[in-house]
């Protein structure tokens, strides 16, 4: 066990894995000697050689090509995006080959590869280096995609993915690599994907969100706590496939229901769980579920980034909102 | 090494055959056995026959839309021969031929181009990836391939083909330059068959050979007859032992031409000239090829035609079974979107299954 | 005046334009002599010149690349991916320079060009050719994404979008292109951008759609008239920015909703519709929003297309659904 | 011809001044008049001042994460020195002395840096595209801004750059073959500093140089010493000659290194020798042409001072500038998305403005 913040627990996952198993390989730009940009594969190069922790040339299509082609052929890679606004170079691969190998061959191929990017905006990093763009991949059939919130959840559930015998497109949120430390077993530890984890229960309003989200989310339901609304948090974690299930059946109790998303309004994972609350709790509804999110913009510059990310206050305004409807 | 001699950047290209089948270059003919060369010859037949065939059933609505392989049969053969059973194949979606030489039953072709995914679940220990159409984006999966490979040292090679307008796409040059640094055992064969659908080649690119490419990425290119069986051959098995010796990639430029439409909903006259399409007709490969083997003693008239009535046979056989073959269920169409079925998944299902017992209305 | 199909509508508008406007040009892969694979540019190298009509190479990401480099130099390229399968190689391009050029220049540079191509399943083509994946680029701020369903309204939105300052994504359904013909004049005429239309007026079930679908949804409509459920059609037209007002309106009197998509149903279009509905008429519901949609799977080839794409009963009995709910 | 005697295939790399600044190739010096070099040297100065000055900010919060161009100044400068005013320039992200001989105002650097897109808003008439951080994603842009030319017969030409590593994406590729193909008036210069963040040169591609590549696509290449100002003005002029007659484009590899870390979130110590840095400062590009300029009388000790001190100052007003300059509005965030900003983005524009009004919690 050691106290380590998720930037360590993704080490970790990825050191545990490589060691487990021999057909594991990390693939990316600057991953080897570098140790990766924010220090995610630090000492995997020293440990497990250039040729299993591969720096790859500047090249995101083939970096995606070649870890289809690896899982193709008996690896399991995990390949590195250095950030997720350059992970659109990777589409192609992803939504032609990746996520319909299994289909389209009917089984006789399969793609067990993880594709590993930062995202998120809130840390005034450069222009394209805050993208949030998760839903590009979520309304893609045959991939899965994962969003760890905390150490723990990061590593267990990057293992799961390693493990994973389909393509998972696997977020990690910048704002959140160092932001907070947990004990965490050095050893392999499984967290389920698919299952989103109820942070805790309440009876007034569900409040949903994923990845970096959830610090706010947290903030926002304990100021609604102390308010008398009581909130149910729900860190949704699996994006796709998509434990709405959790999400529903919380609504049906609550009643009314907060989504937080950091990505633009239009067409993000909140309209898809709005909708299946729609369709499966509308009887339940007391309130309009909100929707607190980035505005239809382009990510500004940090000088303007408080125009688009969200913060608690915000969240806290829509859960009263909901609760007082 | 044949590279040296045929530097592309000199602008010749490698011939064994020429275009009456005599032999151009004796010291260079491949020393095939007698069987191995009536096999190539009959899977080039076979090839033609299957491929004739698809375009008469596309015509008729039992086969959707299909790209023709008519003139282009040795460049992809003679490069499949040059490989071991085992060694990967990672092709486009024009190269029947060596299809059938790796061992891909011509049931499991003509599936595919009917519309139905069976066709792409190629039998276990056929190392061959199924059709890519999305074009040049199956040679960074062929890089990928080869690097697992040479990662367990195997020995494996792994032989990709792509046509001249793939040379064009982003994925083409990513692919290649990965497999020069990486030094992956790969063959990359361009089919060069003159156009991609209408553009000519000359539109494709500003460099007189797409051979010359290669050094681009730091590894030797090769221009080659690609209607030229054996010089096909040659050039690949001398690209497959430098690739199994560690020596990394090689490229090689099929220079060919496709005697067809682009696919059976192209009509190949809009763009261009009767009369190329005339002269490279007698290039015909099956010709060539035939013209050898006759003079080896190993082909005669009614031999010829036995083949060709055996390919026949074979090709009806292959579509009554293509066509009595069951068409994918509602759970086919589901259950290979990942390895368990995730719950919403199997809801939309049992949805939709209600939905459709109800009927077309 | 001419009895035309969409292809010829859609060639029409391009002739109007090229001929009009000297900085207009045509760009994409066989776009010239060929007339593309559907024949929209037919005849238009012939009569504009292989300068203005220009065949590329084989490159999706350089087209997308050299017609905004073009835009922002004072021409209207109007680019075409050959199927819309093929055009996540042109997302970089589309996300990272098109779509915010103008935001990150302040104005300085502007991308006014039209990316146009054929969409959708149903014409028992090749694999890969059937995609229906507008919502990919319905997130993006900064596109425009337009999706005619008529002859007339091709020709008088592709006029539009060649004339907008911003880039437009400009999808034609394949299987809509010679299915109807309509008189229309060869003279240029516009259609709205971000617009929906109201096909039929009616009182008891809003039914919304756009491209391809529609035929269907007209006939459902008609189908559950003839049973006395009214219905009020109303064909999307413009994906973004979306006129979710005019179905927002028209759910506030219908109370009732279908939504007709021919995407996989997680993260479409119509979850952002439902989304809009819930926030703005969720008072006025009477019964969940019906999403009628292809399934979260891989577009199945030719033999398994039923399964995939929806047909007018599916939608009728979801109109049935709800009226009866 | 530049590009024959320097065949990239030999290996051979154009040099006019040598490390300590003296002629080496007298016939080619370029016949640049005093004005003009002493606008070079003052913008070298310049561009090195305002770097430093920019990682002094960062480091205390004043400015984002920021990549260094110590050592590269000559590669952007003496191209665009080689470019009329009217020009295009196409820069990724390391080209800050180019820019300035552009035209690009300092501040309008600093604003970009310090996370505001008014710095990207440069003065009408200055043909300079923003910054490019997607690497090599401004390439194909820049073809079609030529091709724009071309097509109006303007006479322009458009000077790109990129890095070694943005060789390897498949958009370098794409941009480059098609410049082939539509001969447009556009120079590629590539800033081989070495390095892409810490991957080495060697690994971004087995070919033995980049100026090379430009064979695959049918034009010419050279490997110019980019720490050489005079060598990449001559070596440009050349191309830009050749773009204007409608002859095509030219690739430039700039051989230069990197004298700082990637950005300032980058420490390369982690990844390089201490004594490749050592023997790369004694080439640093400024050393070298204060030493030319000192040798033709047009620069001694003291007005060497008093061009460092005027760079400082312009950079301190700058400074004081940019740090003056009005944060971006709500509104600025939202109005610059579309022409006319569509009815739904104005009612979350309200929505925030007044969700914003209430203040962070
Ligand atoms: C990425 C991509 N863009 C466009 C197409 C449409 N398309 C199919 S084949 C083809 C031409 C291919 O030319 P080439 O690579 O020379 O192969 P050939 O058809 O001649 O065998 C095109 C443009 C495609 N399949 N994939
Ligand atoms: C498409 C893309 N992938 C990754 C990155 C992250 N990144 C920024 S700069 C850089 C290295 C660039 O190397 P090079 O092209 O040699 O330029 P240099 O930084 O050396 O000037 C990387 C990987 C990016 N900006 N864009
Ligand atoms: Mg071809
Ligand atoms: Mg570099």
């Amino acid at each position: 066990m050691a106290l380590i913040n998720m930037v360590s627990a993704l080490n970790s996952a990825l050191a545990n894995m490589l060691e487990e198993d021999p057909s594991v390989v990390v693939l990316g730009e600057d991953v080897g000697k570098d140790g990766g940009v924010f220090r995610v594969t630090d000492g995997l190069f020293n440990r497990f050689g250039a040729e299993r922790v591969i720096d790859t040339p500047l090249a995101e299509a083939a970096i995606a090509g070649m870890a289809i082609g690896m899982a193709m052929n008996g690896l399991r890679p995990v390949a590195e995006i250095q950030f997720m606004g350059f992970s659109y170079l990777t589409l192609n691969q992803l939504i032609s080959h990746a996520s319909r190998m299994r289909n389209r061959s009917r089984g006789r191929f399969t793609v067990p590869m993880v594709m590993r990017m930062p995202y998120g905006a809130g840390v005034k990093a450069l222009e394209h280096h805050s993208e949030s763009t998760e839903s590009l991949y979520v309304q893609i059939p045959g991939l899965k995609v994962v969003v760890p919130s905390t150490p723990r959840d990061a590593k267990g559930l990057l293992i799961s993915a390693i493990r994973d015998p389909d393509p998972v497109v696997f977020l990690e949120p910048t704002r959140s690599y160092r932001l907070m430390k947990e004990e965490i077993e050095d050893t392999p530890f499984t967290v389920p994907i698919g299952e989103a984890k109820t942070l805790r229960s309440g009876t007034d309003v569900t409040i949903v969100g994923w990845g970096a989200m959830m610090p706010l989310v947290v903030k926002a339901a304990e100021a609604a706590s102390a308010e008398g609304i009581s909130c149910e948090v729900i860190d949704l974690r699996t994006l796709s496939p998509m434990d709405s299930e959790t999400v529903v059946s919380s609504v049906k109790r609550t009643g009314r229901c907060v989504i937080s998303q950091e990505a633009p309004r239009t067409c993000g994972v909140a309209a898809e769980l709005i909708a299946r609350i729609n369709e499966e709790a509308l009887l339940s509804l007391e309130a309009p579920v909100e929707r607190v999110t980035a505005p239809d913009i382009i990510v500004p510059l940090p000088k303007g980034e408080q125009y688009y990310y969200l913060n608690a206050n915000r969240l806290y305004r829509a859960v009263k909102k909901v609760a007082e409807f | 090494m044949l590279t040296d001699e045929y530097d592309p950047h000199g602008g010749r290209m490698l011939q064994v055959l020429d275009q009456s089948g005599q032999v151009v270059r004796p010291e260079l003919e491949p020393k095939l056995d007698n069987a191995k060369l009536q096999r190539a010859y009959r899977t080039m037949v076979l090839s033609r026959v299957v491929d004739e065939k698809a375009i008469i059933m596309q015509r008729q609505g039992r086969l959707g839309a299909y790209p023709p392989n008519r003139g282009q049969e040795a460049a992809s053969l003679g490069p499949a021969m040059a490989t071991e059973t085992d060694d990967w194949m990672v092709w486009a979606f024009r190269e029947l031929a060596g299809l059938l030489w790796k061992g891909v039953p011509m049931l499991n072709y003509l599936l595919y181009w009917m519309g139905n995914e069976e066709g792409s679940r190629y039998p276990e220990g056929v190392n061959v990836t199924p059709a890519a159409i999305p074009v040049a984006s199956q040679l960074p999966i062929a890089v990928g391939i080869a690097y697992a490979s040479a990662l367990r040292r195997e020995g494996k090679v792994v032989l990709s083909f792509c046509g001249d307008g793939a040379t064009s796409e982003g994925e083409f040059h990513e692919a290649l330059n990965n497999a020069g640094v990486f030094r992956t055992p790969n063959i990359f064969v361009i089919q060069n068959n003159q156009w991609a659908i209408s553009v000519p080649r000359s539109r494709q690119t500003a460099a007189p050979t797409l051979a010359q490419k290669a050094c681009a990425y730091g590894f030797k290119g090769i221009l080659v007859d690609g209607n030229d069986l054996l010089a096909m051959y040659i050039a690949t098995q001398e690209a497959a032992e430098r690739a199994r010796k560690g020596e990394g990639p090689t490229l090689i430029e099929a220079y060919t031409y496709r005697l067809g439409n682009h696919t059976t909903s192209d009509d190949a006259r809009k763009y261009r000239e009767e009369q190329e399409l005339r002269e490279w007709e007698l290039r015909d490969p099956l010709v060539r090829m035939k013209a050898y083997m006759v003079a080896k003693g190993l082909l005669d008239e009614s031999g010829d035609e036995a083949i060709w009535n055996e390919a026949r046979a074979a090709t009806e056989k292959g579509v009554e079974e293509a066509e009595g073959f069951p068409a994918p269920t509602l759970e086919d169409a589901f259950k290979f979107t990942y390895a368990e079925m995730p719950p919403s998944l199997r809801t939309e299902m049992e949805r939709l299954r209600d939905d459709l017992k109800e009927g077309e209305r």
